[in-house]
């Protein structure tokens, strides 16, 4: 049953140094918050994974929460690169970050095994491209029926998912609709499941195209409007795009970027007033 | 009519690259315009595929993301991101898939990952995204892409989606089942695999373009057609929706 | 695209002798009134494919339209056996009716790897039970990262899919709620996507829970109001359970069944005045 | 009280088996009665998983299939058969799995196939339905049936769901992950696999039965506990909402 708590004693009692995390959402409900939140309680040694490390990885890469990113995608959509990315992949700043490269129907299919409790995952893809060569975790597997050769990838089993929603209800079951994205798979693949929503309503009304993940599913449930911003919460808000064009000039540099970091991160609470 | 940009040519001539009633997946930036100016002119009922999982799309303005809530709100269906991938491209439903790429080579093998070593890269580029699926299952694949040397290599730095891989017979053995790259589309004019060799051929020069230009802007002996022709320039409605739909997009 | 077309047209033109079809619904939008069509048009050889052949499965045995069925649960839900089924099956009769058994989860499986494009799906069943040693589409497959060995299931792509759903628009989108069972695995998983609908309306209007199949992946669309009798539709109708019983009475005896082919199919039109 | 009929003090006995907030995996007929009438009385937070991919459902009225309407419009969340199976099932999430039998053996394994060979049957049974996946991957079973010899017999004629193979250890070698039936409740008493050899034990009779009327109905050498207890007859208030639960079933 999911516990409705406030976002640091949720990021405290389920994010810990050394956990394998997932911060997904694909564009839509990116729980910046909560990941600016580990920043704040300064998790080290994270095993980060996401389809799309987009601004909230490059602050918690350019923070040094990092030492390993499981990726299928790493820019800034619509603008170009991320840097603290780029910057700990090319030189180590601020410390060595391995990668684990894939890509997006690989890593959708990952968190697809870890969802239904199987080992792997079969698909069609990789095959003639360069990704296998660096990635150990693409290997081929034969059908028994037809003897075809096919891409096996791995179950992904996070230690702890961390995820945005539209609303939650007080016993903590979850909705969230428009681009659904990975959430469900991500939330089920999970040894813990960590949300953010904008609401706690007193009932879920049943929307078009939502998916609902009981409270039983789900561990810690932290009510923070605005919490998937610069990106958007469908229905709630709008996707800040000047943001994402504005972190091109703060990330660039690494001196703009710490400034930026203790002043509006480090040196707030993060909860809103 | 004059007066219009290498760039609006080469979306102009991406548009003309969908039929109309096609399935076309759709990857942001250029194609996204190219796909909505084909739905605004020859293809109303060309359907938009986007990896964020909304079938159907039909934007009154231009996404700003793959996952733009517009997007959602106009699809005919929206699915999960791994059923979009199993369910929808990995079969083959898809019949167009429309790419860019940072590197290009002679058989449309596309690096959209490292420039430079995998392990000491001198540009780490953001990977691959849904591209070697798209590649491997649309039935075909565009490729839009500014012709130049730095882009157009005789081989990539790293293979991200395969194109023809090493020449005929790759694909097959690869099990990819779809055509592969059919046209690659530049500003300077559009390239199409030879038949026999599956090398890169120029087919077309953009009103204006010189052959000898795109010989310089490409990184190989680059082969041209013996009947190339040269693509008929923008209509005056084809420019005045694509200037429409990219204002859509102007920064707030 | 699909085209709007009547049923007998329908299924004239996508049903054809020795098809494997599979005529689907999860209690729910069972297309009983295509599978009296199909009678009715006199189809033969029919490799019939569905979870729980139920009523509508029992009549077309009875008449004679299969040699083989492939299912995983064949009863009538709350009420007993399918006689015309145990008769094919101990019986011959009215003509020897091979079988395939599965369960639940290793035939949604088949559909899942048939809508994937994919030959084989990958699951944990059947270990230690008798059905691999009478079933040849179950086997097993090793885990290419951790050797576990694991379930393999082929894909299942019926040459046809009939199903039903309450709404489609006038372009041939088709759109269901409530249970919604396996519909879109199948319709996606077979070469030809026939659907009846109860009605055809001007534009879909977004339901919560629904699946909307887009018209460029269904063939026709056939308005037969009140064509999931005795199953139900959502939103339309309610089960008619007292027909799941009376059908018990109708079934169990060869005459009776007969008389009431005759007059209640083969001596109708299907089309309701 | 008195006054009670063995198939209500069988439900009654299957319904107590049910912890307040487990997630049970339900069949339709008495496994579904005795999950509603838990669910009314002593664990009014049960959550009903039903094969037809409803999850959470609170039906106000009894439902006539695994499919009925009621169940939909009451579930926190409404998903498809595959997702019911692969998502849930069978990562082991469902606490408890409720089964009924038309053959069970001393090992509890469960045939709801054919009696008689497979290839000849003398009787052909519905088949599997969900029932082997949900013996393997429930987190334990518990098993609703009528105590005959026609029933319980030595040997099932086909092993569709695995209670404990052929004894000790054999649900590890099939890599079956849950616990595998914890209670076997009849109209006569309640069964227990024995912890060392995974053996069907008589642990409880319901009151008025006699041990020897469970060996008569038992086509092995039942093994009775020498802590045999009786039953707690059904209290007033299971009776009266079991009875109200059931009425709501009655035949329009």
């Amino acid at each position: 049953m999911a516990e409705l708590m406030s976002l640091p004693d949720a990021v405290a009692s389920l994010v810990h140094d050394g956990d394998t995390v997932a911060v997904e959402g694909f564009t839509h409900l990116i729980p910046v918050a909560a990941g600016q939140e580990v920043i704040r309680q300064g998790r080290r040694d994270l095993t980060l994974v996401r389809m799309t490390p987009d601004i909230v990885y490059d602050q918690m890469i350019g923070a040094g929460c990092a030492s390993k990113l499981i990726f299928s995608w790493g820019g800034n959509p619509g603008v170009g690169s991320l840097h603290r990315f780029r910057d700990a992949v090319q030189n180590s700043w601020p410390r060595p970050l391995a990668i684990e490269e894939h890509s997006h129907a690989g890593l959708a299919n990952r968190y697809v095994a870890g969802a239904s409790g199987l080992p792997f995952a079969v698909m069609r893809g990789y095959r003639g491209t360069d990704l296998p060569a660096h990635t150990d975790t693409i290997r081929s597997v034969v059908c028994p029926f037809t003897g075809e050769e096919l891409t096996a990838v791995p179950a992904l089993t996070p230690d702890v998912a961390v995820l945005h929603a539209q609303q939650a209800d007080r016993a903590g079951n979850v909705q969230l609709w428009g681009i659904t994205g990975v959430q469900k798979e991500v939330a089920l693949a999970s040894a813990r499941v960590l949300f953010t929503v904008e609401e706690v309503v007193d009932a879920l009304e049943p929307r078009p195209g939502a998916v609902v993940l009981p409270s039983w599913v789900v561990d810690a449930v932290a009510e923070v409007p605005g919490g998937a911003h610069p990106s958007y919460a469908h229905g709630y808000s709008d996707r800040d795009n000047d943001y994402y064009r504005s972190w091109d000039a703060i990330s660039r540099d690494r001196d703009t970027f710490t400034a930026w970091l203790d002043r509006e991160v480090l040196g707030t609470t993060g909860v809103t007033p | 009519m004059t007066g219009w940009t290498t760039s609006e040519m080469m979306t102009v001539a991406a548009s003309r690259a969908l039929a109309d009633r096609a399935t076309c997946f759709v990857g942001i930036g250029k194609p996204s315009t190219a796909a909505n100016l084909a739905r605004a002119t020859h293809a109303p009922d060309l359907v938009l595929v986007y990896e964020s999982g909304t079938i159907g799309a039909a934007p009154d303005r231009l996404p700003l993301s793959i996952g733009d809530g517009v997007l959602a709100d106009t699809a005919t269906s929206v699915v999960s991101v791994p059923e979009i991938f199993n369910y929808w491209l990995q079969p083959g439903r898809i019949d167009v898939g429309f790419l860019g790429a940072a590197q290009l080579d002679r058989f449309a093998n596309i690096n959209t990952t490292v420039i430079g070593p995998y392990d000491d890269p001198r540009v780490r580029l953001p990977g691959a995204g849904g591209a070697p699926e798209i590649a491997a299952s649309c039935g075909e694949v565009v490729v839009v892409v500014s012709q130049s040397r730095r882009t157009f290599v005789d081989t990539v730095d790293f293979v991200t989606s395969v194109g023809f891989g090493r020449g005929p017979g790759d694909r097959e053995r690869y099990g990819l089942r779809g055509r592969g790259p059919t046209q690659v589309i530049t500003d300077l004019g559009v390239l199409r695999p030879d038949p026999e060799t599956c090398e890169l051929v120029l087919v077309a020069v953009h009103p204006g373009v010189e052959v000898q230009q795109a010989r310089e802007a490409t990184g190989w002996d680059l082969r041209v057609a013996d009947d190339l022709v040269v693509t008929e320039e923008p209509t005056t409605r084809e420019l005045e929706v694509l200037r429409a739909i990219e204002a859509t997009a102007a920064p707030a």
